[in-house]
């Protein structure tokens, strides 16, 4: 009973999944940018009532749209809004639309592709087949309906793009969920006499947790873009609230007269979802256990 | 590898690219050398059936292909002869008595008559053909009977034909206007035995506009239609005009997308735009020999509001509202100038009549009037919604009031766009507070904009009844004596409606278009009306136009 | 493989009827009617054409009505078109929408396949980086942006390319179809990075070097074929968003394709188009997703010989 | 003069947790027409050292810190990646471990076969392609004409295997580096690819360098033997001399771990504990296929106490017999009488009550531990579900059972890829035993891992099975394994029972052909 090995390195002191992927995290630097960036948009959405230079609905129609100042640092919108106020306010709900949206289409879509690959059989034929119908359904008239049945509000919003881009999610959790349970520890953990739901959440979906961050990096910007369209149909927020993606099909209209309408707006969008996307990278590698035995 | 890359995907790409790299000669500048207009259009017409279509992009197609009785002359706006050569009125001003032109013949030769005439009234005016613009016809007697199903026999209509040339039309009472209504496109005549080849008269689905099928009266005939591409239509041989007709031919864009349609005409490939996106505005103004051309439009812009809720019950509210915008400030800076306040429903200057201007940008005022409706400051305010369909510049303008009522009254208001047939159900159903609403005129007569607050007007949505006002509209006006006491009549009403103020008048449009210098004959009018025949080319190149 | 087909072909009936019953009843409780407009339509009028339409019929009976039209391949006259068919309107933008997307697909799949295969061979490099965030770039630039961007570049600054158009000045197809397929090309970027990194780490890939075959040909014959195998199973999807998603592209470049009915037909409430375009476009849907996963298991010989027994 | 001869080799990797010596020091040689084992346990650095040679080691994290290996007067660590190109596949040839992943599953084998001829031979595509039909003809494969054209997925482990060969020697290289060929194979098979390497070495003339963990495998064919423990050289010799007169401790450790001698006949004659009748379980492949069956009217019976050894090749239905007491893939006929109860009729609750009675320990460690589960999460779970331990009491529950299957407290928060392959089948064996269970299943619990390990392994199990007084089903494919630990002895082929008898019985007196072919195919039988 004297095994000698030890792994090289190892920790004597225990960690659990989360501490150990933060080790992992802080020593890739392009992940540790992502965060810190992403944090700090956070922050400063949070903060946005206390340090916005100007009221969000301030307009000053005799000064329009005007190029950055010393008054204005980004300069100002068609109604001499502040853009700088106006980016630090769409940020809010961008990123709110995003984390609450993608959580929402994650939720649904894990659950659904989990459980139709889990049970399998004519279970999960009647689940994709409705995952099939949904995505056939044409989704313009699905929107507009929302809008009217249930009125106007940024909780509609969320639902309703959560409801539309779970399906893919769904998808892919199924293969991901196929391949598993045929692991051996599924088997195991069957044989423990764990209830399907247990091992649906214990053993299942941690182990997809890699396809289900990168697709999340890639939900999050057609999210904030989504709803961007909603809201200029009507459904969503409302002026003279704004969001980055309002911000930014409205910069794109104007482009050749006002840039710096799309420039700026363009530029906390594309940052956020490059520091997503390196975090995203990170985080995967990071919760990616076995990938760091070397 | 990079064998294998070039192999691959690179050859396929540079191909594409290559392929990409060689434009050729411009739309306008080879429309310049064979005569051939390139013209905007905004959208795909629905169809080139005059009395099943109702929109403008079809009214321009159908103006260029077929001839009323009378055609506007673009410069003066003034009916002068089209199908018929002459009229003449009888004494009561009810009967008119059209002699149609000797020359005048469809594009396949055949002669235009007024048999065609009547047979197409009572097409258009048949319920079952479901024409969206029957009404046009209303003033002919028994139309409005007949048209609504309430009589069956069409002999009863007011139009005959006294011979093969001599078509007479019986109003049920004078109609000043009633001329105008003849370059309208619903009162226009129809072929006969085209339609009849390819089924029932009052069958909306045959192919007979169709290329090959249809034969029209105008000055140009349908040559291609290209879904969704462009429709082509040259010069119609057999026009009794031909010879004042310069154009060889006419292309029409489906333009949907104002930017794209923008840009197409800074690479040459326009001659005429259907409109100029707003943001472009100061930059085209700003270009020597700018193509930029504006002009007030027949239509005003303005909420519509439901005098039903509260607190837009109370006029002193609705007073307060229309009081505290600032209009001239909102023209300039929102609308770059482009349009004119305006302080009432009916534009300024429609055949010389001005309507009331009762008020102006007073906010002193609007926040008395507030307060004297139990608002002081805005204390207490319950707060409404304003709808709009979704549109750029109606959100631009949304927001502007919504901060000038901020700024001047205290007030919140919160905005909701709705897609376009939300929307028209929610005015239709009066379900809003306050709505955006724009109306533009079929013709140039004050009476176009003031029906629509009758009692029972479909299109009052404002809860607004005034049996004064409606004696007014209905009976004083049509039977006044001359031009003065109709407009004095009209002004009296419209003075009653503005002092109620079931609407807000914000501005009276203004059409815009981008129109190339070789383009000559195309006068900017206060219907935005489009005479293609006058229009001509005299080639002036120009390389692009530089928007700074 | 045939009976593999058959299957599908078959599961998908079902699907395809529920797709109908739902956006039938669908688009009728959605509020405003074809006739609608801006200027009050009178009630006579309304209730002729609705007749035209069989719209005052009971709604069950317009339904069945509607099926038994669809069994004999009628898709109905439009709404917003009097005097064309739906057959004859998706007929007329078909063939603009798919081709759109086949170079849509071709740009993805070339652009997207060359970066993603380059990143994969030195992987967190520079040559890793730089296409990677491009692509990360092509999938939060949405293509409203990116069409009127490249008009502005190609088409008005460099006059190198039409701003518009389809098929009517050389070249006018070029900078849709880089519009269009940008997106895509990103999502094939990442998807063959990720494939081919993991096939390059599989044992056969170690055999192939040991035979002294050079690295070209180790990455060609040995690691392609089993790294783009997700992109393969992507572009069937991938297809059906390109079609659906084709709107924005054919509006800005004035293509004559089938996205804009697709969408107007829902803001015009065009009934019989809403449908007929629903049908089409879900049964291509369910066709490519047939076609890419017959094309996955065509090119993986394990799965191939599973359908050759079955 | 030697065909190749390395000396001084040293490799370093380069991790983030420091360097690690992989190859330290490391000199040996091969002649023409030998074969020189190469033997040590995992981790020992004798892949390393021979991928390092062709340059097949992913650099970095590896590099190659000195040495020279000779091969035909050229220095192989001293080549350019173009001139290795040269050599690789043509004068030196490699087959590796596991022919389940080494062919490409895109490509038909003939595709494969050919590549290493067309890439060093002016040779046309016809002619390789005849050279290849000749070649597997001469591996043994039936019908090579047309099995050229079968893709890898559509062979046996032993064929691909065969597969591998022929494409290592048909370029006719001067040295084969053969990287454990056998195991990942059944025993039987293990011999008949042993046999076939041998034989055409032989007529070949080739050399060879036999890398394995296992001294049994090599003791048939080995010319010389080379042992090598962390990275360095502990000691060489001919066959003879390492088998004979070994002198490093190490390599006696490797001696005694090879599997032989049987245990003890255990004194267990109660009544039987699971009664096994006509059990059939079959899998169904599509309407209009017969179905495979993979069990077909099995009956036995396990006594309490007793460990009963089910041995079989792979596809004797040996594993779906256990998954199938287990309800791990439904029964199509038959009983299955635990403790008297029908578990084939269980359902719900009752069939988790006697779930927790009867456990199994898996074949792979790898597969069979979650990886996002420390030791402490997958010892837990069983604990708190079946209410053995509570919430408070449940960490002391768990450090009883590390103790218990011989795992060092300190491991608790670790994941399993930080374990070894012996460790984590202790923790695999923690988990079954976690439930109190008087019944554990063991499939292959030892044929993943190396031999030194795979006879610690069999020791605990032993002795846990004696202290929790386990009734215990073994299953494997490896006659040696079972004797050493099994009290009585079903042989299974295709799926029935062929024989059935007392361990010590079987061995000295099979009474069936094929329990004896199964006897023989021990490697190293004449050693013992």
């Amino acid at each position: 009973m004297n095994e000698p090995i030890l792994a090289v390195g190892s920790v004597e002191q225990g960690t659990s999944l989360w501490k150990d992927a933060w080790i992992r995290l802080r020593r890739n630097r392009l992940a540790l940018f992502g965060l810190v960036l992403l944090v700090s948009f956070v922050i400063l959405a949070l903060l946005t009532p206390w340090i916005a230079p100007y009221a969000y609905d301030d307009q000053n129609l005799d000064l329009g749209a005007s190029p950055p100042s010393a008054a204005h640092w980004l300069g100002t919108d068609i109604f001499g809004r502040d853009l700088l106020t106006q980016i630090l306010y769409g940020g809010r709900i961008s990123l709110a639309v995003g984390f609450v949206a993608t959580s929402v289409a994650l939720l649904i879509g894990v659950t659904w592709g989990a459980v139709a690959g889990y049970v399998g059989g004519r279970v999960d034929a009647v689940m994709m087949r409705l995952v099939d119908i949904l995505y056939a359904l044409p989704f313009m008239i699905f929107i507009v309906l929302l809008m009217v049945v249930f009125g106007r509000n940024l909780l509609l919003l969320f639902l309703a793009i959560g409801a539309v881009e779970w399906l893919t999610m769904a998808r892919i959790m199924r293969g991901q969920v196929q391949t598993l349970r045929q692991q051996e520890f599924v088997e195991a953990a069957i044989s423990l006499g764990l209830s399907p739901v247990t091992i649906i959440w214990r053993h299942l979906v941690p182990n997809a947790l890699g396809p289900i961050i990168v697709y999340t990096t890639l939900t999050i910007p057609s999210v904030m873009l989504l709803e961007a369209f909603l809201s200029f149909l009507g459904l969503g927020v409302q002026p003279p609230q704004t969001s980055w993606g309002l911000l930014i099909s409205y910069g794109a209209e104007t482009m050749e007269e006002y840039p710096w309408l799309l420039i700026f707006p363009g530029m906390a969008l594309t940052l956020t979802l490059f520091a997503l996307n390196f975090l995203g990278d990170g985080l995967r590698d990071a919760l990616d256990v076995r990938g760091s035995t070397d | 590898m990079l064998p294998f890359i070039y192999k691959f995907f690179l050859v396929p790409l540079t191909l594409l690219i290559l392929v990409g790299c060689s434009a050729g000669e411009s739309n306008v500048s080879q429309g310049n050398r064979e005569g051939i207009l390139h013209f905007g259009n905004g959208s795909e017409p629905q169809g080139l059936d005059p009395h099943v279509v109702t929109g403008v992009p079809e009214s321009k197609l159908i103006d260029a292909m077929y001839e009323g009785l009378t055609r506007k002359n673009p410069w003066t706006l003034e009916p002068e002869p089209g199908a018929a050569a002459s009229w003449s009125f009888s004494e009561d001003r009810r009967v008119i008595t059209f002699q149609l032109q000797p020359e005048g013949r469809w594009s396949n030769g055949d002669p235009v008559t007024a048999h065609d005439f009547v047979w197409s009234w009572r097409r258009a005016l048949n319920p079952a053909m479901g024409n969206l613009y029957s009404y046009m016809l209303y003033p002919v007697q028994n139309a409005e009977a007949y048209a609504t199903g309430k009589l069956q026999d069409p002999e009863q209509l007011g139009v005959k034909a006294l011979d093969d040339y001599t078509l007479e039309v019986t109003l049920s009472e004078p109609t000043p206007y009633f001329l105008q209504l003849l370059d309208h496109y619903s009162t226009f005549a129809v072929p006969r035995q085209v339609i009849e080849q390819f089924g029932e008269a009052t069958d909306r689905f045959t192919r007979w506009t169709r290329p090959g099928n249809i034969i029209t009266n105008g000055p140009f005939r349908l040559t291609e239609w290209k879904l969704n591409r462009r429709i082509e239509v040259e010069k119609n041989p057999y026009y009794w005009d031909a010879d004042m007709v310069q154009l060889n031919g006419v292309v029409f864009y489906p333009t949907e997308n104002l930017v794209s349609e923008e840009r197409m005409f800074r690479v040459n490939q326009l001659h005429y735009t259907n409109d100029v996106p707003l943001d472009k505005l100061p930059a085209y103004r700003a270009m020597p020999d700018s193509p930029f051309v504006e002009a007030p439009y027949l239509g005003t812009y303005f909420y519509l509001i439901n005098t039903a809720r509260p607190p837009l019950d109370d006029v002193r509210v609705r007073q307060a509202l229309s009081l505290a915008v600032d209009r001239a400030k909102l023209a300039r800076s929102v609308m770059h100038d482009l349009v004119t306040p305006a302080w009432s429903i009916t534009p300024p200057g429609t055949l010389g009549y001005e309507p009331p201007k009762l008020f102006d940008y007073e906010p002193e005022r609007a926040r008395a009037l507030l307060a004297e409706a139990g608002y002081p400051g805005g204390k207490g305010w319950p707060g409404f919604e304003l709808i709009y369909n979704t549109s750029e510049s109606h959100r631009k303008i949304a927001v502007a009031l919504q901060q000038m009522w901020k700024d001047v009254l205290g007030i919140e208001v919160s905005l909701s766009n709705q897609e376009w047939k939300v929307y028209l159900d929610s005015v239709s159903e009066m379900n809003f507070d306050v709505a955006r609403r724009g109306w533009v005129g079929d013709y140039v007569d004050p009476n176009n904009f003031l029906d629509l607050y009758l009692s029972d007007g479909g299109n009052n949505n404002t809860g607004f009844a005034d049996p004064d006002y409606d004696q007014m509209i209905l009976e004083r006006a049509p039977q006044a004596q001359d031009r003065e006491e109709r407009f004095r009549i009209f002004f009296e009403a419209e003075t009653r409606l503005m002092e109620e103020m079931p609407i807000i008048p914000i501005y009276t449009y203004a059409s815009k278009h981008l129109k190339h210098p070789s383009v000559k004959g195309l006068p900017s009018n206060l219907m935005d009306f489009v005479n293609f025949k006058y229009i001509r080319l005299e080639p002036v190149e120009v390389q692009e136009f530089e928007v700074p | 493989m045939w009976k593999f087909i058959a299957s599908r072909l078959l599961q998908a009936v079902p699907v395809i009827l529920a797709v109908i019953t739902v956006t039938f009843f669908l688009v009728r409780i959605a509020p405003g009617g074809p006739f609608d407009s801006e200027k009050a339509v009178i009630p006579e009028v309304k209730a002729a054409l609705e007749a035209q339409y069989r719209l005052d019929q009971p709604l069950f009976q317009q339904y069945l009505a509607y099926l038994g039209d669809l069994a004999q391949g009628e898709l109905g006259p439009s709404f917003k078109y009097p005097g064309r068919s739906v057959n004859e309107l998706i007929a007329a933008g078909l063939p603009a929408t798919a081709e759109l997307g086949l170079y849509a697909l071709l740009v993805a799949v070339c652009i997207g396949g060359v970066a993603g295969v380059l990143a994969s061979l030195k992987p967190n490099t520079a040559q890793d980086y730089i296409p990677m965030s491009l692509a990360m770039i092509g999938i939060c630039m949405p293509t409203f942006l990116l069409g009127p961007l490249l008009v502005l570049l190609f088409g008005i600054q460099l006059e190198w390319l039409p701003v518009s158009g389809w098929g009517e000045m050389p070249g006018d197809k070029l900078l849709p179809s880089l519009t269009l397929g940008a997106a895509y090309a990103a999502y094939v970027a990442r998807l063959s990075r990720a494939g081919m990194l993991e096939v390059l780490s599989q044992d056969y890939i170690r055999t192939a070097r040991a035979k002294g075959l050079p690295e070209w040909q180790v990455i060609t014959r040995h690691a392609l074929r089993g790294g783009l195998m997700p992109v393969v199973t992507f572009l069937g999807p991938a297809f059906a968003g390109l079609l659906a998603g084709s709107f924005v592209v054919e509006t800005i470049f004035q293509i004559p394709g089938l996205g804009r009915f697709y969408v107007q037909a829902a803001f015009n409430r065009d009934y019989t188009m809403i449908l007929g375009t629903t049908v089409f476009l879900s049964t291509l849907i369910v066709l490519f997703n047939l076609a890419s996963d017959v094309l996955a298991a065509w090119l993986n010989p394990r799965l191939r010989s599973q359908f050759g027994e079955a | 003069m030697a065909l190749l001869s390395v000396n001084g080799l040293k490799v370093d990797f380069t991790t983030r947790n420091g360097v690690t010596h992989a190859v330290d020091d490391v000199s040996f040689s091969v002649e023409k027409g030998e074969i020189t084992a190469i033997i040590g346990e995992s981790g020992s650095g004798k892949s390393v050292a021979c991928y390092s040679l062709l340059g097949l080691l992913p650099m970095p994290p590896a590099s190659i810190e000195g040495g020279s290996a000779e091969f035909e007067g050229r220095d192989l660590l001293r080549m350019s990646e173009a001139e290795l190109r040269q050599v690789r596949g043509r004068d030196i040839a490699m087959i590796f471990q596991d022919p389940m992943t080494c062919l490409n599953p895109y490509m038909t084998i003939g595709n494969q076969l050919v590549e290493p001829l067309l890439c060093h031979r002016r040779i046309s595509r016809e002619e390789a392609r005849q050279r290849a039909i000749e070649l597997l003809d001469e591996v043994g494969l039936r019908d090579p004409q047309t099995t050229i054209d079968q893709y890898p997925h559509q062979f046996s482990g032993g064929m691909r295997q065969r597969v591998m060969i022929a494409m290592a020697l048909i370029n006719e290289p001067k040295l084969l580096i053969a990287d454990e060929p056998t195991t990942a194979l059944d025993v039987t098979i293990q011999a008949q690819i042993l046999r076939l390497l041998a034989d055409l070495q032989k007529r070949r003339d080739v050399g060879v360098i036999f890398i394995s963990h296992d001294l049994a495998v090599v003791a048939d064919i080995a010319d010389s033997i080379v042992v090598m423990e962390q990275g360095r050289v502990v000691e060489r010799g001919d066959r003879q001399a390492i088998f004979e007169r070994a002198e490093h401790p190490y390599t006696r450790k490797l001696l005694a771990a090879i599997p032989g001698g049987s245990k003890a006949p255990s004194a267990s004659t109660g009544e039987d504990l699971v009664q096994v009748r006509n059990l059939c379980t079959w899998f169904s492949q599509g309407k209009h296929h017969e179905s495979v069956k993979a069990v077909d009217d099995v009956s036995f019976g396990i006594r309490r106490g007793e460990i009963l050894g089910l041995v079989g090749e792979s596809g004797s239905g040996k594993s779906t017999i256990g998954r199938s007491l287990l309800r791990l893939v439904p029964v199509t006929s038959g009983e299955v009488l635990f403790d008297g109860v029908d578990v084939t009729a269980l359902e719900g609750k009752a069939l988790k009550q006697m779930r927790r009675r009867m456990q199994m320990i898996f074949q792979d460690p790898y597969a069979s531990l979650n990886p996002r589960m420390t030791v402490f999460d997958t010892l837990a779970e069983p604990l708190l579900l079946h209410g053995i331990e509570s919430r408070k009491s449940v960490e002391q529950g768990v450090l009883k059972l590390m103790d218990d299957v011989g795992l060092a407290r300190a491991f608790i928060r670790k994941y399993p890829h930080e374990f070894s392959g012996g460790q984590r089948q202790r923790i695999a064996i923690g988990r079954a035993l976690a439930t109190r269970p008087e019944f554990v299943i063991a499939d292959e619990p030892v044929s993943a891992l190396d031999v030194t390990i795979q006879a610690q392994i069999l020791e605990l199990m032993l002795a846990l099975g004696q202290e929790y007084g386990l009734t215990m089903l073994f299953v494997s494919h490896d006659l040696a394994v079972v004797r050493h630990i099994a009290d009585r002895i079903i042989v299974l082929y295709k799926g029935r029972i062929v024989e059935e008898g007392l361990a010590e019985q079987l061995f000295e007196h099979p009474k069936e052909d094929y329990t004896r072919q199964l006897l023989e195919s021990i490697p190293g039988r004449q050693l013992l």
